[in-house]
């Protein structure tokens, strides 16, 4: 595949409020860079991750999408990142099953102190993605400028 | 069993039991069946069809007959039952208003598979016993049953209705060996480039006739997400591939966990993508990450992904599994 | 279309020496919807936020966007300012270019550019949100306390001290529970009685307590505040109000053989009784399954030597309806069933005896006046074996017996060990561990006095089988650290019974919509920071029924979960937050999918009217979401298949508006 | 065979889990055997779990376990001793490669008086 040497992804990151956003935070407090790509937007709860928005992501040109909860146990709302958990399993095995390449999406348990964490993930993903290239098997030709 | 079962229509209207009977009559050809509501013993004796081809899911009709006035006979074959009992267990029909007869099932023909094993001009289908009486303009032809049974009947999952008044013929036995994870397990052996080749020939065919989500008992929503302008993904027609996929994964993922793996969805589809292949992934996933579970089972488990254990698979369990590059 | 004002922050040099803040305010601005942009060194500052004010009220701004620090640090801070100037607070959204922009990447162009999208993402957004008013529900004054033990009894004491009026609800005829049946108690050895029947009395006289014993829970409604509860009481064939608890009744009654459960049946009781001395409230009941007089017909004889013509045998079951505005689950623990371990004889000799019915046979109130006499010949035991982690600590594969500690038994058998040495010092005491565990204060001291002072043989090992033989208990057990088997005589064996919750816990579970693990002990809000709520709303944890507990622990659980009563029941209304969930009815398939993912119980179902076709009139079930008790996670929102169920503040378009804004 | 496959091996074989074992000493308190053995039934457990596994293929011991099950009954953790030194046992004997018996020279030494559990083991030690 030609890789555009100037080309970059787009990464939503959606980061529940109570673990991972805050952990989003603390990386920032602790200026820990990651590459300006990755784009967060906050939910309350991982389990507020509706599949449609990923893949809406996807369709308006996003290269990888990553959600990030609590830690399995220490949810806010208890339970919501188990729900999370086994939605995004099944959706995540489904993409793969339709052939879209299965590294193009994630799930990272972040807690509010682990900002070197956060930081490291999101490098090591965009790296990911990067290597993919660009999303071609969920776009949506009329999204692209 | 068509005198069997219209002879049992008949009995539950004269006695009084219901006021009217869902079953099957003869759509524009004798091979398209078509549910249809019987009221009179007349219209029984003159309309009601029982044959190879009653393949339609009645449970779904049942959401608004259940709620009229009266009480509806309702003839439940073992892949209906699981689709009644789970509508039952979403609140959406009344179970008081129902008199449900199981039938007993042997499977159910495809009419496609007659036309593909070469047979012309068909006028009638007979069963008799294994095989097939097929009357065609040419003349009479037979075939094997077995060879004629829609793609869900070949696998049968089960032969058991989980929930009716009283049966016709005896009730069978889940089978849970069925083999109806063998196509998906093909998929995932192949590589993504390959998956990715095989879901785009096939739903690249997809005209959004809306036939899969209009039949699925699943599918049941006042207002489905794809006709509602506020939901922001309503779209009447695929415009793009992306419309095709995400029409289809968002459908099964709507079901995944209520789906019971009756296949109308791809016997009533026009182009013959194979849609149920979409949902037992779903399934097989499900069984082999959460433990077995069959939707429409039983009337209290909650379906795997309105449920979880702390111990549950990580999501990254997905690099692990299935076919790779 | 929305008025929005975009006001970016310097943060002095934290942001705008990494972001171009003119260049964002100028880039912004040229968003639809948006009639102002700025940028100002600290939107935070007074005159930062009296900016905020002014531009609300002089352009009439419906929408503001502040591309700043992160909203966790002055989220509240801008709500409130927009407030001031009469915007709704929920008509705020932060664009958090610091922590995620500026803090993170030290190219400016880099910066800019990021924090150019992050702010049209906020705006995106605002276009969509709706004002969101806090709802406010009144607090009912009154509390609910399950159970009758010590946690219940010192929860409701702490919350009746408070001023606020509580009920206890206890199943059994008197309130005081386990803590009422045992002897001494670790590490201190006060006896239990003389610590445990001042507070029961104290309950009893307390006037803002009223102990509703012989009841039980039957029906609960309603949310945090505001529930509504049924409390069966049951026919104890005895008029409360007039008994005097004389106690002739139990002197003349002439049925004498029914097991005695305040003993742990090793003695018997009569039909009518008080279950023991000290009972709160003091009033007889009538034990309806071995009562003559209402199996038979015949007898009567306590109704005619009562003075005070307390006894009804007419009596029925009554439903008392009561509001409260919160509960406290305090259903306590019970020894689990030993049937199953019957390597230890336990059905096969008197003589095998479970702690707590030992702790009965050391009582001075217990079946022996206080006598340590075998069950089974009433003689004075020689050599005692005790056998700790019966049922404890088992593997969850295995077939009988828990997967947790229960805490306890390690100090409540080193405290019978004690003081069998104590009493009878020509007794030999052993004692089978797997480890000793005594974390807690004073607790270890405790056990190796046990050792130490008392010479009770502590031996490392486990009890393999006992088998009655001769009078005698043979005991074979493994010494681990001398690497033998040994056999012992012994006249008594004590098991130290793994505690499980009651069994009314999981049922009341169901009712209160309280989660359990799959022990059956009630789950916590948070297990480190919430460990006396409950994950549903205005239901409280006090004891045992949480999780395995001693005295010490379950008085210090019982007077927190008092306090969070206390401050709940102090506020007049409760002000909710608004970002709930909202289902759309017409849309709504009632299909309980949603309810089933709800960790609070905040989703009921409601049959109403629609209009259908051709002027008819359907009814169809849909959810209700009831905002005092949502939390607003939003697991319903994607349970929802018809989509139907939306998060106010997090809505499905909002927030697809925002990944639109971000790839675009 | 490496140690840690030898462990893997008998783990496999037992279908039971040495390191759930919490050394309560259950199994050796209840072995009617105890005394016939130099090894003990906790101690199997744990030798397994160390790979010290020569060491108690070696001993005696091993041979006089009757399989009574005692320890598997009662074991509170599922190890299942019993389960274990059996696996140790099939072990030595293929590790060996003598298979003492045919198949086919079992009946001839059946005796009514075996029990059926017997039998099988006589069965999964020496044939192949």
């Amino acid at each position: 595949m030609q890789v555009d040497k100037n080309w970059t992804p787009t990464i939503v990151a959606f980061c529940c409020n109570w673990c991972s956003y805050a952990g989003a935070d603390l990386s920032g407090n602790n200026r820990l860079s990651y590459p300006a790509n990755v784009k967060i937007i906050r939910i309350p709860c991982s389990c507020r991750l509706n599949p449609m928005f990923i893949l809406r992501a996807f369709q308006r040109g996003a290269d990888g999408v990553i959600l990030c909860g609590c830690h399995p146990g220490d949810c806010h709302y208890t339970t919501g990142n188990y729900y999370a958990r086994r939605r995004m399993t099944l959706l995540f095995s489904m993409l793969d099953y339709l052939g879209i390449e299965k590294e193009r999406t994630r799930v990272e348990w972040v807690s509010a102190a682990e900002g070197a964490k956060f930081a490291a993930t999101m490098n090591e993903f965009v790296e990911a993605v990067t290597a993919l290239g660009e999303n071609k098997r969920l776009e949506d030709f009329r999204c692209k400028q | 069993m068509q005198a069997v079962i219209k002879k049992k229509a008949i009995e539950l209207l004269e006695s009084g039991t219901v006021n009217r009977v869902l079953g099957w009559k003869a759509g524009e050809f004798f091979y398209d069946l078509t549910p249809a509501v019987f009221t009179t013993p007349e219209q029984i004796e003159k309309d009601f069809v029982y044959s190879v081809f009653s393949g339609a899911n009645m449970s779904k009709y049942l959401i608004d007959e259940s709620k009229k006035e009266g009480k509806v006979a309702a003839f439940i074959k073992p892949c209906d039952g699981y689709s009644f009992v789970q509508l039952q267990k979403e609140h959406r029909i009344v179970r008081e208003n129902i008199y449900a007869v199981g039938l007993a099932c042997d499977g159910m023909c495809d009419m496609r598979e007659i036309r593909e094993a070469g047979i012309k001009g068909v006028t009638s289908v007979e069963e008799d016993g294994e095989t097939l009486k097929i009357g065609t303009i040419y003349g009479e032809k037979t075939m094997a049953k077995k060879d004629a049974l829609l793609e869900r009947c070949v696998h049968c999952k089960s032969k058991k209705v989980v929930d009716c008044d009283e049966m016709i013929g005896e009730n069978g036995e889940e089978n849970r060996d069925c083999g109806r994870f063998d196509e998906v397990e093909k998929l995932e052996a192949m590589s993504p480039d390959e998956r990715f080749a095989f879901w785009r020939s096939q739903l690249s065919r997809c005209i959004r006739c809306n036939a899969c989500r209009e039949v699925c008992p699943a599918c049941s929503c006042v207002k489905c997400v794809f006709d509602n302008p506020n939901s922001g993904i309503a779209q009447k027609a695929a415009a793009s591939d992306f419309e095709e996929n995400n029409f289809h994964i968002i459908r099964a993922f709507h079901v995944a966990g209520r789906c019971t793996d009756c296949g109308e969805c791809s016997r009533v589809c026009p182009e013959h993508i194979p849609l149920h292949l979409l949902n037992r992934k779903f399934i097989k996933d499900m069984n082999e990450l959460y433990g077995f579970y069959q939707a429409g089972a039983d009337f209290e488990s909650k379906p795997p992904v309105m449920n979880y254990t702390t111990g549950d698979a990580e999501p990254s369990i997905v690099y692990a599994r299935g076919g790779d590059k | 279309m929305q008025r929005i004002g975009v006001f970016v922050c310097w943060c002095g040099s934290n942001i705008a020496a990494t972001v171009d803040v003119e260049a964002v305010a100028d880039a912004l601005s040229k968003e639809p919807g948006v009639v102002f942009a700025t940028n100002y060194q600290y939107m935070c500052s007074k005159s930062g936020q009296d900016m905020i004010r002014e531009k609300i009220k002089e352009l009439g701004l419906t929408g503001v966007v502040i591309c700043s620090c992160s909203p966790r640090m002055h989220e509240a801070t801008f709500r409130k300012t927009c407030e001031s100037a009469g915007l709704n607070p929920y008509m705020v959204e932060i664009a958090n270019i610091r922590e995620q922009v500026s803090w993170v990447h030290k190219d400016k162009a880099v910066g800019t550019e990021k924090a150019i999208i992050l702010g049209r993402a906020a705006i995106a957004k605002v276009q969509l949100n709706t004002p969101l008013i806090a709802g406010q529900t009144p607090v009912t004054k009154r509390a609910l306390v399950i159970g009758g033990g010590i946690a219940g009894i010192q929860t409701a004491l702490d919350i009746a001290d408070a001023g606020f009026p509580v009920d206890i609800v206890e199943k059994n005829p008197t309130i005081g529970g386990k803590m009422a049946q045992l002897d001494k108690t670790f590490p201190t050895l006060d006896c239990a009685a003389c610590i445990l029947t001042p507070k029961m009395v104290d309950a009893g006289q307390n006037e803002n307590i009223r102990i509703l014993s012989y009841s039980e829970i039957e029906d609960v409604k309603g949310y945090i505040g505001n529930f509504d509860v049924k409390i069966r009481r049951k026919a104890r064939y005895v008029d409360e109000e007039k008994c005097t608890g004389c106690g002739t009744c139990m002197e003349k009654c002439p049925m004498k053989k029914v097991p005695n459960e305040f003993n742990m049946g090793l003695d018997n009781r009569t039909a009518i009784y008080i279950p023991f001395a000290q009972a709160v409230p003091k009033v007889a009941t009538i034990d309806a399954n071995y009562c003559l007089k209402l199996n038979t017909g015949k007898c009567g004889i306590c109704s005619k030597v009562c003075l005070a013509d307390a006894v009804d045998y007419e009596q029925k079951d009554e439903i008392l309806e009561e509001k409260y505005g919160a509960i406290v689950v305090a259903t306590g623990f019970n020894p689990i069933s030993l049937e199953k371990f019957d390597e230890f004889a336990y059905s096969q000799s008197p003589d095998v005896v479970s702690s707590l019915e030992f702790e009965r046979l050391m009582n001075a109130a217990g079946p022996t006046g206080g006598t340590l006499l075998r069950p089974s010949d009433k003689t004075h035991p020689h050599t005692i074996v005790f056998v700790q982690c019966v049922g404890s600590r088992c593997d969850a594969s295995a077939e009988k017996g828990k997967e947790y500690c229960s805490k306890i038994c390690c100090m409540y058998t080193a405290k019978h060990a004690m003081l069998t040495r104590e009493k009878y010092p020509d007794t030999e005491v052993y004692v089978f561990y797997i480890d000793v565990r005594t974390p807690g204060k004073g607790f270890d001291e405790f056990y190796r006095r046990a050792v130490e002072q008392y010479n009770v043989h502590y031996i490392k090992g486990m009890v393999g089988k006992v088998v009655p033989e001769g009078g005698k208990l043979k005991v074979q057990a493994s010494d681990l650290l001398d690497n033998r088997q040994i056999h012992i005589d012994a006249d008594m064996v004590v098991l130290a019974a793994a505690i499980e919750p009651d069994k009314s816990a999981r049922p009341l579970a169901t009712k209160l919509t309280a989660s359990m693990d799959t022990n059956d002990f009630f789950t916590e809000a948070h297990p480190k920071l919430r460990p006396v709520e409950s994950p549903t709303a205005g239901i409280f944890l006090s004891g045992t029924c949480q999780g395995p507990k001693d005295i010490p622990e379950t008085v210090a659980q019982a007077g927190a979960a008092a306090s969070k009563v206390i401050s709940l029941l102090v506020k007049d209304n409760l002000v909710g937050n608004p970002c709930v969930a909202k289902p759309d009815e017409l849309m709504c398939n009632g299909c309980s999918s949603c309810e089933k993912v709800c960790p609070y119980g905040a989703i009921t179902y409601e049959d109403k009217p629609f209009r259908g076709p051709n002027r008819t009139t359907l009814i169809r079930r849909v959810a209700v979401v009831n905002p005092a008790v949502c939390q607003g996670c939003g697991a319903c929102t994607v349970a929802c298949p018809s989509g139907a169920m939306d998060l106010l503040g997090f809505s499905n378009r909002q927030i697809m508006a925002e990944v639109d804004a971000i790839c675009k | 065979m490496k140690t840690e496959d030898m462990i893997k091996e008998i783990t496999r074989i037992s279908g039971g889990n040495p390191a759930k074992c919490m050394k309560c000493g259950k199994c050796s308190g209840a072995c009617p055997a105890y005394d016939e053995m130099d090894y003990h039934p906790h101690q199997f457990v744990n030798m397994v779990l160390d790979g010290r596994i020569e060491e108690l293929a070696g001993s005696k011991g091993i041979w006089n376990c009757l399989s009574c099950f005692a320890c598997l009954e009662r074991c509170p953790r599922s190890v299942e001793p019993a389960r274990i030194i059996e696996a140790v046992r099939v072990v030595t004997l293929r590790k060996a490669g003598a298979n003492h018996l045919k198949p086919d020279d079992i009946p001839a030494r059946l005796d009514d008086d075996i029990p059926q559990q017997a039998i099988t083991s006589a069965m999964r030690k020496y044939a192949k």
